[in-house]
């Protein structure tokens, strides 16, 4: 993980947590640690936060119809090429990948006729997505329907 | 400790400040969402001081444009006061900062802002 | 976890961290995050980190006689009256909890006869088990010759 | 970022200050354990400026015991200045505090202490 250790494999933390926005903060701190360990600037740290916080938000608000017992998994592999990666899983509806990265934005805060009337739904902007994968290296998206989503994401020092 | 979420109120001038402290996530954003929206109902113009937050992803983002659009529908306006380059990147990477949100990194800046764009508070 | 939460039921986080030295400081940081959350004050934050650090240490030091293929794993049970639980658990040597209890400090640094002469071997303090029993409300240690150990640690704000 | 760690020396009158950043455990008393004894090397009194230390466990006292009580054989002191009532905390739960570490809270209290009960290094 450092220039202390000798080790050449591929070591992971693995972090499991209720589907439940409480523990995204959680989540983002076990993964600054890791990051921060293994020297990754500062910029870039909060970059692996934001990219955390976008695949396991979605998660909780997408993956499921009941989520009060369902988990979300976060594995995170740190590769001896100083290269973390982060593999963010639900078990629940998944979704059309392609079709969802053509149509985004469609229904968003900022088109013309998007309706701002109810203060409790706060349509998205769509950018959960489009911000892993600018903020990332490396991201990929497999989702099948009915059996839940895997976003693969890394970045390398 | 960072998890820590704060909101508090003051008022410059005629312009409500909503201070935000912390993180703004899926978790946070509904009461900043709350806040903001019961501070826009005696005022139009609303300024947003994230000088002490230190996280936002496109949930946080999301609801900021949410509420600076309302404003601009409504012939008001929005403004951030933002001077921590990692948050100011992120409204810059969202498009927003250009559109119905104001970043600025001053409150002072922010005040005229809002005169220029939203239109003072007198007029209502 | 929060006031906002309605929940009646214990909530789970798991961590699993390879056996080294490196993810203490991670699991302190995904502890302190939890504890944070649930409102705990700082000084609580402060002891709960220090417990879940001294047995995510023993388990590094003393478990394995080789660490390095081997993990350990943490689990923080959130309780609905606002009590933290925290698991340790790792799968190897043991040891005889009560003996060492009794035994504890006999070859700490600050007996008179303690060899301070190599200073890459550090003698113990023998203080570990102690601080997670006066940091924490309720402290067990359960631990099987060739099996392994386990800490559990609660604390209710 | 809390997890980061470093040490610097510096030297105040005629004894050296190891200052360090961050948090002391298992994985990094290592360090600190090697920078006291390269100091100690030179000298025999040493202060160590844990002001800016959030967080210290049994391991990192373990390393800190070690280098005072080698002091202490050796009639000269180590001085840990500390101010943060979480870290005296520790020190004091492990009955260190009174024994072979002095813990003070100021840089010139550390000196007068060390110069009182070590002994100056003029004498060597
Ligand atoms: N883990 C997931 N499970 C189910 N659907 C998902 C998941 N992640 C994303 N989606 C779908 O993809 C859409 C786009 O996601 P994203 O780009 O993050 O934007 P936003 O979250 O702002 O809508 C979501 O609105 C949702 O329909
Ligand atoms: N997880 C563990 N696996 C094996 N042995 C352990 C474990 N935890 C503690 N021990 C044993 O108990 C002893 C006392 O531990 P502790 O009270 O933490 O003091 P210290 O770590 O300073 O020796 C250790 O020296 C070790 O022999």
């Amino acid at each position: 993980m450092t220039t202390t250790e000798t080790s050449k494999r591929v070591e992971t933390v693995n972090l499991s947590i209720p589907c439940a926005s409480d523990y995204v903060g959680v989540v983002r701190l076990a993964v600054s640690g890791i990051a921060t360990r293994m020297n990754f600037s500062i910029e870039e740290i909060e970059d692996i936060k934001i990219a955390v916080s976008e695949a396991c938000t979605n998660a909780v608000q997408y993956a499921y119809d009941d989520p009060s017992n369902s988990r979300v998994e976060i594995e995170c592999h740190l590769h001896p090429e100083q290269k973390l990666e982060i593999v963010i899983i639900d078990t629940g509806n998944g979704f059309d990948v392609e079709a969802t990265a053509k149509s985004k934005q469609e229904n968003s805060i900022l088109s013309e006729d998007a309706n701002l009337d109810d203060p409790n739904s706060v349509p998205s902007l769509g950018l959960g997505m489009t911000f892993i994968k600018s903020l990332m290296d490396e991201a990929e998206f497999i989702s099948q329907p009915g059996k839940g989503t895997t976003v693969r994401m890394a970045k390398t020092i | 400790m960072s998890l820590d979420f704060k909101i508090h109120i003051t008022t410059n001038e005629i312009i409500p400040i909503v201070h935000v402290n912390g993180e703004i996530d899926v978790y946070t954003s509904n009461e900043l969402n709350q806040s903001i929206a019961n501070v826009g109902e005696q005022n139009p113009n609303i300024i947003l001081d994230l000088t002490n937050v230190h996280f936002i992803d496109s949930t946080g983002l999301g609801v900021i444009a949410f509420n600076a659009e309302k404003c601009r529908r409504a012939g008001s306006a929005l403004c951030v006061i933002c001077d921590k380059p990692q948050i100011r990147k992120v409204f810059d990477a969202s498009g927003l900062s250009g559109k119905s949100v104001l970043v600025v990194e001053e409150e002072t800046e922010a005040i005229s802002a809002i005169q220029t764009r939203g239109g003072s508070n007198d007029n209502n």
